[in-house]
């Protein structure tokens, strides 16, 4: 028998997900500029002041070091807060907050201090927001110890993350890409918590592994089709957790497929695909038929005119061209 | 040295219909990305920049076409960068939110609340050191207040005796929160006097008493005085952006301060005064309307920039980075 | 209610005596990396905390010994911390600028200079949200106040009313800057005022005004007042670390301060109102000193953590991401 | 005939950099906390403040997002700054002027705002000055398009580094090493101006490429040494730029030697080293023998116990080991 299922999107199963928190703990409270009357810059909380009051839906002033800070603080002191920055773009700066507390206390105070916090951000270009309001750093936090980074790219994912990521004793970063809010389908009606320890294989295929996340997932999977019916059959992996990468699920595929593509929205060099290329070669040198490919976003600030930041990203064509490159 | 009234008029006229053609041509999908209006805060930039002169910077928000017009950026460059075409003041590559045109020392929209004070600052450093009696003009809302940037830019413009005109535009909200929210005091003015700056609040919907202020503002700081800083008192008539449902205040509220339209406050005195009558401001309302039409059609014939141009101005033309773009 | 005079002579003898060791001990290689000397502002921490229930939170700096101390983290856990060892009060991860004690809710020294703040923020955020009259004592100095951290945590704490008791340590320098070069306006309490908390100066080198200031500004916020800003105007004796060949202050300036050394001020004190007498002062010398060389014996003969510990404490033990550090 | 050389430090050859460069061109002037009458935080700039006084050696508040952008403003209104961020731990709290402004401007104002500003900053561990005083995040910034990152490693380039800086149209990062500053050396007298387009082969060698930069590059050159003496000849590049990366000097090396190791003080995941080994395998995969090794610093705050920093960061023996192991 098939399990109810229900339309819905990725903005309201996130906006799901925080409501099933504020229910059933009464610790965990949502903090962040406009999360309240405003509803979320994204839309994502609202309604949820009307339900759960000013206390718990928390209106900021613009203050990110502050209110990050008092995220990390207020975990400490035994809540469980949920921090929205409206955008990755801004959370530059509470990074000395992000990387020298929420990111050390533990570790400095030879394991006293864990700090369980989610801070929730918006990342990613493609709505023609330029330069700052287009940054992909999710890959780039990726490098920073002592942090979990998810990316949820689907609804499940959308709708299950965030109550992992609250019972995780540690912090926990959520990127949201801001053009998958609109996204449509259906969800199991008994959706709920969902691992993060693993990527998952979202199409089997055998003769390349392509490797994306977030926003870059569906163009991924239109690449496979279209690979496909050049007669090219590609697994693709949903990386999902960026730290800690789930070694076995790429470096498995890998080998079975001996061909690799990474799509990274981040700037090419020194983006997590370098990372993702550098393990593959660590674990799978021998069993690569071939370099590994990588499909990243230009190096420069994200331009306005939209031909412009289309060319800037990674498309469906340059993903099936990185794949094709891989047979040699 | 103060405007002419009928001057600030006809800017803040051509703002006004500006940002109206922006919000069809944003609604019918020819304007892209995230668009900021400013109608209802035109007597601020207006006023602001009539007292600025050539060698004068002004650093403005991503809410900048009024900040753009004011300060004399030609309308066809603006309305072609709504547009992302190459011959926009940017060349496509910031859109509404990054307006620049340094030959008028317009160092741009910044889309970062507060992150232009610290450039500002630098600007008016860069001046003070080289002995230029120029005022830097950075323009920033209620909110960005907030930021710690705020405080650090102010600290250090007084303990250096800066020349930095800061314009606080106090519309009340900063998206969708309400000043009380926002801050613990909500005299602005006060709050910036703490730091040893002269500080006053004044009346953002009156063209005449913000360019008397700017006036006396601009006149201090070249004589001297280090920065002033300037509540600007306004109310942004429009939503935060054309994202925003406008959910937060009520349609009394916005109704209330429409009626304090700094346009009409302005064309009411000049009329009484007998400067302006009907005929005139027809006329004058019929030429910026001509004229921000005209920049359209420029704007829409407009080329855009080649693709292949993408990897231009990461690093300057004359850098041997330049080639290391990918 | 307020604090027995004798005990906060031997509490600030305690940190004196510690911080001379600690000293000693950096030159001849055993403590190593920074070493902040606290000597000179004793009265303030002991002050302070002396006020401090078990159920309130500290927040400290990397100039934290005398912090620590007066909190009543134990000093064998402390002493073995500067050392490195594994029964450090943060198992030798820490060293003297990172000392914890989570059984005392001490949450640490931060060395980012003005970082404690935000998170000193969220401890009382956390406690007014769980309603407990529990207060966060969070320590800084005239430096940090520069910092946009300063401004963005008053601003809050007074908007939410939070039960924040800023204690600034105004020791007119940071490193060698002197407060006249750090902020514009030098009143640091009246620059607290405005964003409206209470705030007043006190002596920082008198322990029973310090102590009185603490007694009244925890009730005033257990009472609900909000934040609390106290100015403890005091003097760092020694230089800034042990890295400061003290250029940037006179001599003089120096020795005028050693005469109102903060321990000898309030044993006078006690010797005048006759409730001390030397031998009593010798004998609580004797005592804490004796106590100091116990504790650093103790240390000597502390265990190493073993090197294959290292990526323990990255990710909590109870999660999945433990394994994943390299 | 031999040139004059005169017995210096890495910090000396700083302090004479700066010199000249303040003596030869008035738009140049030095920023930052304590570079004045304390005479910077490791007596770099001791006696400039004499020389060219406060105008020009000029003390900061502790405000670093607020001078670090008044650095930018004021190169941008025609001066030459030199910012002078204490350490690479805190200009975390300047990364959104660095981002949004230094390195977005030239490309956000369609190439009329070049920002000729030079950012100098002390990197790296060794000094048990644990988790908030340890990073090595240049590689980190390297990722950031628009900013030229260079990181002096000698005494030529202590001295040489910062005029051709100057001389950059657009913002320049120099990271100095903490560990460095005492280093002794000879240095030609009439040193000056050195190139920052090109990596260089500080020992050439024909079994195996050793990439370092900074703080890493004696330690490499000693497992150089360890490794000759076993048979194994080892070519070291010193990177020195670390974006724009020299990809003709690393893979030129590579393909002779056809094995290589990467260096990275760094943490390990999304470390610059991975952006080298992503490379290499891109532009020289059919070359090499085997995989690409990373030696890394391991991925956590750096402790304080002089036994757990130690075991934290890349030294001979593992750089020897991992060499070792490029030969299978
Ligand atoms: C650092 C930062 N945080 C958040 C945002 C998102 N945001 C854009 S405008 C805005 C409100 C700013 O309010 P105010 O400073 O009063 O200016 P106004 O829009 O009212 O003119 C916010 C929160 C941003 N752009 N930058
Ligand atoms: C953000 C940051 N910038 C710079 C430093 C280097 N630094 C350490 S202490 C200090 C001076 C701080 O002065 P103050 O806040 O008055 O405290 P004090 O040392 O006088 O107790 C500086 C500049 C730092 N640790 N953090
Ligand atoms: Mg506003
Ligand atoms: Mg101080």
């Amino acid at each position: 028998m098939k399990a109810k299922t229900v339309e819905t999107t990725y903005r309201e199963a996130l906006r799901e997900a925080l409501r099933e928190a504020l229910r059933e703990d009464e610790r965990v409270f949502l903090m962040g500029e406009d999360v309240g009357s405003y509803g979320g810059c994204f839309a994502v909380s609202l309604g949820l002041l009307e339900e759960f009051g000013p206390e718990r839906i928390r209106d900021t002033p613009l203050s990110e070091s502050a209110f990050v800070g008092a995220g990390i603080g207020a975990a400490i002191q035994g809540m469980r807060p949920i921090v929205e920055v409206m955008t990755v773009n801004f959370s530059l700066l509470a990074l000395d907050q992000i990387m020298n507390n929420a990111a050390s206390l533990l570790h400095m105070s030879g394991g006293q201090y864990d700090v369980p916090v989610v801070i929730r951000m918006t990342t990613g270009a493609g709505r023609q927001l330029a330069a700052q309001h287009s940054h992909s750093l999710e890959g780039w936090y990726a490098h920073i110890p002592g942090l979990r980074i998810v990316t949820p790219a689907t609804l499940e994912d959308a709708r299950g993350m965030l109550a992992t990521a609250l019972r995780d004793p540690d912090p926990v970063l959520i990127f949201e890409h801001g053009s998958l809010y609109n996204l449509k389908g259906k969800l199991r009606a008994d959706a709920g918590a969902v691992d993060i320890d693993h990527a998952a294989v979202r199409r089997p295929g055998d003769d390349v592994t392509l490797i994306a996340y977030g926003g870059m997932l569906a163009r991924t999977l239109e690449a496979a089709e279209a690979l496909d019916a050049e007669g090219m059959s590609a697994e693709v992996v949903d990386l999902r957790t960026l730290r800690p990468l789930d070694d076995a699920t790429i470096i498995g595929s890998v080998r079975r497929t001996h061909r690799a593509v990474v799509v990274d929205e981040g700037w090419r060099s020194g983006s997590l695909s370098a990372e993702i290329v550098a393990r593959i070669q660590e674990q799978a040198f021998y069993d690569l038929d071939g370099p590994v490919e990588r499909v990243c976003s230009a190096e420069v600030p994200m331009p306005y005119a939209q031909q412009l930041e289309a060319a800037a990203l990674p498309q469906v064509d340059s993903i099936v061209a990185a794949a094709r490159r891989t047979k040699g | 040295m103060t405007a002419d009234p009928l001057d600030l008029l006809g800017t803040m006229l051509l703002i006004r219909r500006f940002e109206e053609r922006c919000a069809e041509l944003y609604s019918n999908g020819q304007i892209r990305g995230f668009l900021h209006l400013y109608v209802g805060e035109e007597a601020v930039a207006t006023g602001i920049c009539a007292e600025l002169t050539e060698t004068d910077s002004v650093v403005s928000t991503y809410r900048e076409h009024g900040h753009a017009l004011a300060r004399g950026v030609p309308l066809e460059s603006l309305m072609a960068e709504m547009f992302g075409k190459v011959s926009g003041c940017s060349r496509g590559r910031g859109g509404s939110m990054h307006l620049f045109d340094r030959s008028r020392r317009f160092a741009g929209g910044n889309a970062v609340v507060a992150g232009g004070l610290p450039l500002a600052l630098g600007l008016a450093l860069g001046d003070a050191m080289q002995g230029r009696p120029a005022v830097t003009a950075c323009f920033f809302g209620d909110g960005a207040m907030a930021e710690g940037e705020f405080h650090e830019v102010l600290n250090l413009a007084v303990l250096w005796r800066l020349p930095l005109l800061l314009c606080c535009e106090n519309n009340l909200y900063a998206m969708g929160t309400a000043i009380a929210k926002e801050h613990g005091r909500t005299e602005l003015a006060l709050r910036a006097a703490s730091y040893g700056a002269t500080a006053w609040p004044v009346d953002g919907m009156d063209a005449i008493a913000v360019n008397r202020a700017a006036a006396q503002a601009v006149d201090e700081i070249r004589g001297g005085s280090g920065p002033v800083f300037l509540e600007l008192q306004t109310y942004r008539f429009r939503a935060h952006s054309m994202y925003d449902p406008d959910r937060y205040r009520t349609k009394d509220e916005v109704a209330r301060w429409r009626e304090r339209d700094p346009i009409e406050l302005l064309a009411a005195r000049l009329r009484a005064d007998g400067s302006l009558d009907d005929d005139a401001l027809a006329a004058t309302d019929a030429r910026v309307t001509a004229q921000v039409a005209a920049a359209i059609e420029q704007a829409e014939r407009g080329e855009e920039e080649a693709v292949a141009e993408l990897t231009r101005f990461v690093y300057s033309e004359s850098s041997t980075a330049a080639g290391s773009v990918r």
